[in-house]
């Protein structure tokens, strides 16, 4: 080895974006280095300008950034001691161009909207191959399979021919994954590489990544708000707060050694497995919002108090799509792919029911047909009682307001050319509830129950960070004061601390109004803070469906037990086991019991205290209980 | 989209049917005919008619019958390939059109290719470039080119193409090389005459597929997938082609429809006043006199060729942008 | 270098000192002045910042007020003649004469005929000053067609003549008829690209977002007007349009029927692009908030399509303005004493004016103006609109 | 005799016989030097402009090769005829030139005259309504005899006065036809097997069709077919370019036995009417006088300084260039019995300042007249021209007053009897601006007598439309078409004899429908014009004839039927300037002179010494 050297460095960066009458500092010169071969991880508050630095390192920041300071990079295919300040490279220019997806690869926090919708994945995927190498068609096709097949996709050769919109949030990001890896970068900017994945994948990803690192030498710089993860990859961790780095070090000083204010509120905002039902997330400023006044403009009627009858009764929804993939005119029609397989579930008023499973297999789906955003194949919503698929007219419109939902990508969920202030007031409008002065007022409490700013309503979507976002899309969901929320990985963009702020917001409302959720999320230890009960999905069938406490105690169905098993903890005591999780994730591994083959009926069994785990209707109990 | 294709074929029957009726109401629509037209056009001239001849015709051709039989024959004939007598012409529509089809055709593209050729770059420069002074300067030449009327246009480039270059006004060739056939000097002789109402006809347009380019390609080039393609380290040219451009083009393509038949028809006012032997001012003359078959085949082809259009159009369509679900609405 | 150790060494734990609050962000913000705006703010606050929108916008406003006070603005009415004075070229407007200021004036013109080549030419008589008088007393004319008045903002001297932009074949004045040929020209094409515009989103708008059979049905609506021509179309509506209506009623009427009949380009536009859209999960999310299918047209799938129609209406307006030109060419437009840009235009559509009488083509340049208005405008209000700026 | 060098190959190579077999024995010689022209050469081309393909049938007007035809001073003269005789205009008897063939080389003999009266006239197949009206005297056809060979008659049993009239017109009564040839399509003569695959070709419907089709002259389509005319047909249309070659059987020769035409080919070109002056400006034609206007004089005139052209200005023949005719058969009854009253007629004539029009318009340069007879017929009287035509808003005012049309105290506009408002709506049918443009001065000379006129423009077709159906009480259109007459020519225009006469329209339609349309007359100065043109009808000789057109001359000035505006204005004719022979001033009209045609286009030729093409 010879000497030591950086692979990059920044050094006192800062980064600004003009407002109307102000402007925004995103990154206050802040500095920090990777060395090669090794993983950095940048932890930090939710818009405290982790994914401005991602962006500024590639010079893909938006036209409208002032930026300044130095960004040096060493490449270490490049002679020694020949560092280039990327900052002081031509916008877009030949020198910038090559590193871009060659040298420095980058994953973007929100793959659901960074996908070109026009184009297939195969095609964008193989895009910088094109560019940065000489192999053939026939190569490079290769190589794009084999990196699909590498970041989880157990047919790579389907994929390639899709669209973007065809995939759902976790595959993706795969897909985003294998884009940015496809030319061995010595960089990669990982920004939320993990957030739509469950834990099986998130492992075999992480695993897949040291691999690299280690074989290739490439570093990362990975941002993410899971200190679990943090954890079990990072070598080096700098955190960031409201755009300036607050502590850096390596994992042990972080971990074992945490001295900033906000690092310690941080690593206490964490929820963990053994937390008591009632204990709350201790979030960094301990705001109590008044739950009562932020729906009290808005909501319609207080909810029946009494007993808990089920307010949401899903039976044996099924829906199958078909993809788009036969190109041209005359191509064969594709095989219809069944997403969503006889689901069945009930929720009770002013319950939780947690929603996990792998990614792809149907958990979105659910809820969009809960809400009746997608027309299920067959199957039947009830709420209340009532039917919600041939709602019409009135009926349609009051079920509007009773059910809402947040969906999983931010980004595409907000109109772009509404300013947050009209995005929360909108529904108001529809409904024609209270006067403008009222809605505004709405829209106030709202935005601040999430955490974000009076100015930030005049603000349009685009200009926000992904944390910021979602949280946009909560306050969305809540401002019609509905019964039942579908949230779709609703606090995946956000760091621990303002989770905890918007957990509690939502475990609150649920308390005091009796508010419902579906609660779709890949992090266990969220859905075990929030949940009452938790349902598995896999492969568009529910595996595995059990209150909170019996799940994560004792866990039926092998596919249930992998991930739990694969939980990343944020202690630098406990490392994940990379080598073998990830193994129950396929059928192959399974008991018979539990393995569905063609010919075999499969059901729901019982197996008391309301938990049931999919099996052989043959199977013996035995077989199924732990 | 085999289906697809066969079922909007199906539905073009209809379609077609009742355009003819719309055709042909349009083209009796004007009180008085060909004939009494035609009287009052030599009158005016100081001249008499051929009186007989005109009766005679006028027999021949049911103007004596009701209108629903005249539309009958009218369609009818065209179904068997037969599209009238020209009353002007004074011999049937299939011989009048002659060499004005594929002088047409070919002022008509090249019109077009010219001004794709002009439009996208310019287009895209001045969306990438938006307010420098290319920007500025580009978008006004180019509206200025559409603020005057062409036909003004068309005599004053006529008039000046003249007075510096002695270049004949007006015409698509040199007068020596009319019915003539077509020769090595026939064709640069047209190449000579072509540019000018190739650049006349083609001014409007350009600067309203710029403008139009422009503002489409400006909503684009900020998109998320854009910044993704940079990350690959794709080169700004190619990032604009394969993205925002592909995405820009769904106006353009929604436009093929009113294309087809552009080709054919022709910039109608442009080549009356430029003397072009095109299709143009024959539908025009057809519709001022009321020579009614020529005037309605005309129009029915142009209608064939704008359903056809529009087909081919909603064809492409489905291809450039996947979420584009022509048959049906599945998710909802 | 806070905390940065050199390349490559160990990298030692920074903590930085600087103070820490986590409620002072919040703080600092409820100090600042509250920026309570709407959306409609922001836009306008936006569109400000564009100088050129600006000014096009005044621009277009004075011209409205042209179009409202033409006949006072105007020296003479629309066809006042004076036959001693046909094809005067421009005049120039002085404002010294022999070093001595007088305001601005013309001098007086002989006229001679040239009977060789049957020209008349006129010479400036620089002994005859003959200031302009404002807020004089001038040809009759009836404001609106109501009032009668003759006040003028300015004419020409007492027995003097004034033709600023020279005058016609008849001896008119080409100002004058400029001035008032632009309330036709500013009035009734908008009328008619309004109508368009409307009938376009809406039915574009419905056939992509429901898409099916309404679809099916709108498009097939959509191919039969477009396989009609205008030109045929304009020519037999003139023809059955009663003789006995006056020509602008007409004109008025035809521009109607055509801008109900000119929304399918943009209709077909509208709907690709909301066919694309509606796939994204804001149109879903307005759905589960239960907005209708006219606000989510309206609210959130034409904004993303804004630039496009700006763009194209600005693109209309010419044709608008410029539509009876073809028409007048045909002999199907607007009849004297009725006149506009159009019809100015056509007026000079031979030779002979290019040759020898080119200020005839001035009519030319308001169009021009108007035009670069309308679309800076349209550049302003588009990027008042796009939230990325 | 010599023959044009262009046909030397032809006549080398045997596919022409030499030009003395091709020339009748007694050829017509034209004394070049004797009618003012200079004798020239052979060669080159003439170079037209024309608004569209029908406007090829300018070709044979121009042509002006007639049996019989005028001279530019309008006597009658034998031209493809060797001589003819009229007996008191009821027995004409037409002698042809020996030798003398049509442009295929077939003779031209009696025959052709027997086959275009008897196998085509006379066929109830091809004129179901029996032969044309044109033919008919009283109802009656002709007797025809052919005398000889070369010798025909035809014979009424009262005079027909137009027949020679009508032979002599740019269009010509059909009574000579090239039978040789058109017998292959005349079921008489050819086979319904031999006619069947004709038909098909031509797409006709029967052989009738095939024959008009096939024959017509008037629009030289079918370059087949065999003509008298200097120049023959060569393109067959569709075409943007029609070429007429020389006619090698041309009868006529200069003094020194040049056979003519000198010209050897003419080629029409189509060209948008908007853009003949410029064209025309540009050098682009040769010989250019449709299509151009006095208002492009000064755009032509200046081009002279930069291309090879002469501009000369000849004068229109017709009666008045603007007329505005007031509609005695209107259905307004109102204003029908204003306009019926002469006063009202002559006091909106003298309201009209025409000295003020000519000068806006015409730079002064036309003749400002009531709508009679110019000065070069020989029927002209200066009186008539100045008849009510002087501007005179006095006497005007006063007759109008008189004839109950009031200003009410106070006001300015009059009022009609019926106490309507005094607005009279002038239609035109015109595209042409300078109607438009004229209208305006006269809205502004009758507002002076307190009569408002509103300007009207209705499409050209629907226009004759409501004339006939009376909903028009004034129109606008030119004067009489002929403004040259000599007594010999029928003073139709004058009487009530059509219904394209806009002001009597219906009493027109009843005469010529012989009582069947229309209404009867029922002014007495109609009816007596009525009466006085039958009386020409019945005339014998030219000074009773002449006594007859001064008669309705004076009465149709007196009662201002039509108020006429300017006459004899201007028409630029344009040349290039190495044409020969083309007089610098002329008369410009279609009846009697054909346009060119009496001034003898064969005649012209090009100076190539003098340089052009
Ligand atoms: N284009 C932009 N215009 C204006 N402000 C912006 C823009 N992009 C980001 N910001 C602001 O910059 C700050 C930093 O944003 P950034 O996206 O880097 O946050 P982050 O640390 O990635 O947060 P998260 O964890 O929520 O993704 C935020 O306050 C955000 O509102
Ligand atoms: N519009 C569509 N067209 C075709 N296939 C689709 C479509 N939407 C979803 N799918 C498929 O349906 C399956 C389930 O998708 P869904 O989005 O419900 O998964 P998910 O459980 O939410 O996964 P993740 O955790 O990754 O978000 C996926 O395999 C996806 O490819
Ligand atoms: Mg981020
Ligand atoms: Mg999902």
């Amino acid at each position: 080895m010879s000497e030591p050297r950086d692979l990059l460095r920044i050094e006192e960066l800062s980064v600004t974006f003009p407002l109307y009458g102000g402007r925004i500092e995103a990154v206050r010169k802040a500095s920090m280095r990777l060395l090669p071969g090794r993983v950095t991880a940048l932890v930090g508050q939710s818009g405290s300008g982790k994914s401005v630095i991602g962006r500024t390192i590639l010079g893909i920041q938006p036209k409208t950034a002032e930026v300044s300071g130095r960004i040096l990079f060493d490449d270490p295919a490049a002679p020694a001691g020949h560092v280039t300040d990327l900052r002081a490279l031509p916008r877009d220019g030949r020198a910038i161009r090559k590193l871009r997806g060659a040298r420095i690869g980058m994953i973007f926090q929100e793959p659901m909207t960074s996908f070109s919708p026009v184009h297939t994945i195969g095609n964008q995927i193989d895009e910088a191959l094109r560019i940065h190498s000489i192999l053939s068609p026939a190569e490079r096709r290769e190589k794009v399979l084999d990196m699909l097949a590498l970041v989880g996709f157990p047919a790579p050769k389907q994929v390639i021919g899709m669209y973007p919109f065809e995939l759902s949030g976790g595959m993706r990001q795969r897909a985003m994954i294998a884009m940015a890896l496809i030319c061995d970068p010595a960089l990669l900017i990982a920004d939320e590489p993990t957030t739509a994945l469950d834990v099986t994948i998130q492992a075999q990803i992480l695993r897949l990544l040291r691999d690299l690192q280690e074989r290739l030498g490439m570093a990362m710089l990975l941002v993410t708000h899971d200190l679990g993860v943090v954890a079990n990859v990072a070598d080096e961790v700098v955190v960031m707060y409201q755009g300036e780095v607050m502590e850096a070090g390596t994992t042990d000083d972080i971990f074992r050694r945490p001295s900033h204010p906000y690092l310690r509120a941080l690593m206490n905002a964490v929820p963990r497995f053994d937390m008591a039902r009632e204990e709350r997330l201790a979030p960094l400023v301990p705001v109590a919002t008044d739950t009562r006044r932020l729906m009290s403009a808005c909501r319609v009627a207080a909810p029946v108090a009494g007993a808990n009858p089920v307010l949401l009764s899903v039976r044996g929804l099924t829906k199958t799509f078909t993809p788009r993939t036969g190109r041209g005119l005359f191509g064969p029609r594709a095989e219809p792919m069944r997403a969503v397989d006889d689901v069945s579930f009930d929720i009770r008023r002013g319950e939780t029911l947690g929603l996990v499973g792998e990614s792809g297999s149907g958990k979105t789906t659910v809820g969009k047909m809960v809400v009746r955003a997608i027309t299920p194949d067959a199957g039947q919503v009830l709420l209340a009682g009532e039917d919600v698929l041939a709602a019409r007219g009135a009926d349609l419109d009051r079920l509007r307001q009773r059910v809402q939902m947040v969906f999983q990508d931010p980004v595409s969920s907000l109109s772009p050319h509404m300013t947050v202030g009209s995005i929360l007031t909108e529904p108001l409008e529809i409904h024609h509830r209270g006067d403008r002065a009222a809605r505004h007022e709405a829209a106030l409490a709202l935005i601040r129950s999430v955490g974000l700013m009076e100015r930030d309503l005049i603000r349009y979507p685009h200009s926000f960070s992904g944390g910021q976002r979602q949280r946009i899309g909560i306050a969305r969901a809540l401002a019609l004061g509905p019964e039942l929320i579908v949230c779709d990985e609703a606090t995946s963009a956000l760091d621990v601390s303002v989770q905890a702020q918007v957990l509690n917001l939502l475990r609150d409302l649920q308390r005091d109004l009796g508010l419902t959720y579906l609660f779709v999320s890949h992090n266990l230890a969220v859905v075990n803070y929030m949940a009452d009960r938790i349902a598995v999905m896999q492969s568009g069938r529910i595996v595995e469906i059990a209150p909170r406490e019996v799940l994560m105690r004792t866990p039926a169905h092998p596919y249930t037990r992998a991930l739990l098993a694969a939980v990343p903890h944020a202690d630098p005591d406990h490392p994940l086991d990379f080598t073998r999780v990830g193994e129950g994730r396929s059928s192959k591994h399974w008991p018979a019991a539990f393995r569905p083959e063609p010919g075999a009926a499969m059901t729901a069994v019982d197996l008391g205290d309301g938990h049931r785990v999919l099996a052989r209707a043959d199977a013996d109990m035995s077989e199924l209980m732990p | 989209m085999i289906r697809y294709i066969l079922w909007r074929l199906a539905v073009m029957v209809p379609t077609l049917i009742l355009i003819s009726m719309l055709v042909f109401t349009i083209i009796k629509l004007p009180p008085g005919d060909y004939f009494e037209s035609y009287v009052q056009e030599m009158r005016a001239l100081g001249e008499t008619a051929d009186l007989q001849e005109i009766e005679e015709m006028k027999a021949r051709y049911g103007f004596d019958k009701p209108v629903p039989v005249q539309y009958l024959h009218w369609v009818g004939g065209m179904l068997h390939g037969d599209f009238g007598y020209s009353f002007e012409y004074r011999m049937p529509v299939s011989e009048v059109v002659g060499d004005r089809m594929w002088l047409t055709v070919l002022v008509s593209m090249a019109t077009i290719i010219v001004t794709w050729v002009i439009a996208f770059p310019i287009g895209i420069y001045s969306a990438t470039h938006q307010y420098s002074w290319g920007d500025y300067g580009l978008t006004f030449v180019g509206l200025l080119g559409l603020a005057i009327p062409n036909f003004l246009l068309a005599l004053i480039m006529m008039y000046f193409a003249n007075i510096w270059f002695g270049i004949s006004i007006g015409h698509l060739m040199d007068r020596a090389y009319l019915n003539q056939p077509m020769s090595w000097d026939k064709a640069k002789s047209i190449l000579e005459h072509l540019w000018i109402p190739v650049l006349i006809i083609g001014t409007g347009g350009t600067a309203g597929m710029v403008r139009r380019l422009r503002s489409n390609l400006l909503d684009e080039l900020e998109k998320p997938y854009v910044v993704t393609a940079r990350a690959k380290g794709l080169a700004p040219g190619r990032v604009l082609m394969k993205y925002p451009l592909r995405m820009a083009l769904n106006f353009f393509i929604s436009d093929i429809g009113s294309i087809l038949p552009q080709v054919v028809s022709g910039a109608e006012i442009t080549a009356i006043v430029l003397s072009l032997e095109t299709t143009g001012p024959l539908l025009i003359r057809a519709l001022q006199g009321q020579d009614m078959y020529l005037a309605g085949s005309f129009l029915m082809f142009l209608a064939f060729l704008t359903v056809i259009g529009v087909l081919i159009s909603d064809i492409a369509l489905a291809l450039l942008d996947p979420r584009i679900r022509l048959e049906g609405r599945a998710a909802k | 270098m806070t905390g940065l150790p050199p390349p490559g060494a160990p990298l030692g734990h920074y903590v930085s000192d600087a103070p820490f609050d986590p409620l002072a962000a919040e703080r600092a913000a409820e100090a600042a002045p509250a920026v309570a705006a709407t959306q409609g703010q922001v836009m306008w606050w936006k569109f400000r910042r564009h100088r050129l929108a600006v000014i096009s916008g005044l621009f277009l406003i004075a011209m409205y007020l042209v179009v409202a006070f033409a006949e006072f603005l105007a020296p003479s009415t629309v066809d006042t003649r004076n036959v001693e004075r046909i094809y005067a070229p421009p005049q120039a407007l002085h404002l010294f004469d022999k070093g001595q200021f007088v305001g601005p004036f013309v001098y007086g013109r002989d006229m001679t005929l040239d009977l060789d080549t049957l020209r008349r030419v006129y010479t400036d008589d620089t002994s005859r000053v003959e200031p302009l008088r404002f807020f004089c007393h001038g040809a009759a004319y009836r404001m609106w067609g109501l009032i009668p008045a003759d006040l003028h903002l300015f004419c020409p001297a007492n027995g003097g003549e004034l033709f600023l932009l020279g005058s016609d074949r008849l001896g008119r004045d080409v100002l004058s008829r400029i001035i008032h040929g632009a309330r036709i020209s500013l009035t009734i094409g908008i009328l008619g690209v309004t109508m368009s515009f409307a009938l376009g989103l809406i039915l574009g708008g419905i056939a992509g977002y429901h898409g099916g059979w309404i679809d099916l049905v709108i498009q097939r609506v959509i191919e039969v007007l477009q396989s009609i021509p205008t030109i045929p179309l304009w020519m037999a509506l003139a023809a059955i349009m009663p003789v006995t209506w006056s020509p602008i009623v007409v004109y008025a009427g035809i521009t109607v029927i055509l801008g109900l009949l000119d929304w399918t380009g943009l209709a077909r536009a509208v709907r690709s692009k909301l066919l694309a859209l509606r796939e994204e999960d804001y149109v879903l999310a307005a759905q589960i908030m239960g907005a209708r299918p006219r606000r989510i047209i309206a609210r959130h799938l034409i904004p993303g399509f804004m630039s496009h129609l700006i763009a194209s209406a600005t693109l209309t307006i010419p044709g608008m303005i410029l539509g009876e030109t073809a028409l007048s060419f045909l002999g199907l437009g607007l009849r004297p004493p009725v006149t506009s840009w159009g019809i100015l235009l056509t007026e000079a559509r031979n030779v002979s004016t290019l040759a020898l009488y080119p200020w005839l083509l001035l009519p030319a340049v308001p169009v021009v103006l108007v035009i670069l208005a309308f679309n800076f405008l349209g550049d302003g209000l588009r990027d008042a609109a796009d939230p990325l700026r | 005799f010599t023959g044009a060098p262009s046909l030397r190959e032809a006549e080398a190579s045997g596919a022409l016989p030499p030009v003395a077999e091709r020339l009748p024995k007694l050829p017509r010689v034209v004394d070049m030097a004797g009618t003012g022209r200079l004798p020239g050469k052979h060669g080159g081309r003439l170079r037209l402009l024309i608004g569209g393909q029908r406007d090829i049938r300018f070709a044979p007007i121009i042509g002006y090769s007639r049996l019989l035809g005028y001279d530019p001073d309008f006597n009658l003269h034998p031209d493809i005829l060797e001589s003819y005789e009229a007996e008191r205009d009821t027995r004409f008897t037409f002698r042809l030139r020996e030798g003398h063939r049509w442009s295929d080389g077939s003779p031209l003999s009696a025959e052709d005259f027997r086959y275009a009266w008897e196998d085509c006239a006379l066929n109830t197949e091809m004129f179901p309504a029996g032969p044309p009206p044109d033919m008919l005297v009283d109802g009656r056809p002709p007797r025809f005899s052919v005398i000889d060979e070369r010798t025909v008659r035809f014979e009424w049993d009262s005079p027909n006065p137009e027949f020679l009239v009508r032979i002599a017109a740019p269009v010509p009564l059909r009574i000579v036809l090239p039978s040789a040839y058109l017998k292959q399509f005349h079921a008489a003569y050819a086979t319904p097997e031999a006619l069947a695959p004709l038909i098909k070709q031509q797409r006709v419907d029967d052989w009738v069709a095939l024959h008009m089709k096939m024959s017509r002259l008037t629009r030289p389509e079918n370059p087949d077919l065999p003509t008298l005319e200097p120049w023959m047909p060569r393109t067959a249309p569709p075409s943007e370019q029609f070429v007429f070659a020389r006619n090698p059987y041309f009868h006529r020769v200069d003094e020194n036995g040049l056979q003519l035409p000198y010209i050897d080919r003419l080629e029409f070109n189509i060209s948008s009417a908007d853009i003949i002056p410029a064209k025309t400006g540009t050098g682009d034609s040769d010989l250019q006088f449709g299509g151009i206007d006095f208002a492009d004089y000064t755009y032509l005139k200046d081009a002279e300084k930069r291309f090879p052209i002469r501009v000369a200005l000849w004068r229109r023949i017709q009666g008045s260039r603007m007329a505005l005719i007031p509609n005695l058969n209107c259905r307004d009854d109102g204003w029908r019995a204003v306009l019926r009253d002469v006063r009202v007629r002559r006091a909106l004539s003298m309201a009209v300042d025409r000295h003020e029009l000519n000068m806006a318009v015409f730079f002064g340069l036309a003749k400002e007249s009531g709508d009679t007879v110019l000065p070069e017929s020989p029927l002209w009287n200066p009186t008539l021209s100045e008849l009510w035509t002087r501007h005179d808003p006095v006497v005007a005012n006063g007759l109008l007053d008189a004839a109950g049309l009031l200003r009410p105290e106070g006001h300015h506009m009059r009022r009609l009897p019926d106490g309507r408002l005094a607005q009279i709506v002038v239609e035109t049918a015109g595209e042409s601006t300078l109607q438009t443009d004229a209208l305006q001065l006269i809205a502004d000379h009758w507002r002076e007598v307190g009569i408002d006129l509103l300007i009207r423009t209705s499409q050209r077709d629907i226009f004759r439309k409501r004339i006939m159906a009376g909903e028009i009480v004034m129109s606008v259109w030119e004067g009489m078409d002929n403004g040259v007459p000599t007594a010999d020519m029928p003073p139709a225009a004058l009487a009530p004899t059509s219904d394209d006469q806009n002001q009597w329209p219906l009493w027109g339609a009843y005469f010529q429908s012989n009582g069947s349309a229309g209404e009867p007359p029922d002014l007495p100065e109609a009816i007596e014009l009525l009466h006085l043109y039958q009386a020409w009808q019945r005339s014998v000789s030219t000074e009773e004839r002449e006594l007859i057109w001064g008669k309705m001359l004076r009465l149709t000035a007196e009662q201002v039927f039509t108020i006429g505006t300017v006459n004899q204005t201007l028409q630029p004719v344009v040349s290039a300037r190495d044409l020969r022979n083309l007089p610098h001033e002329g008369l410009y009209g279609f009846n009697p002179t054909a346009y060119l045609g009496v001034y003898m286009p064969d005649t012209l030729w090009r100076d190539t010494s003098e340089g052009g093409a």
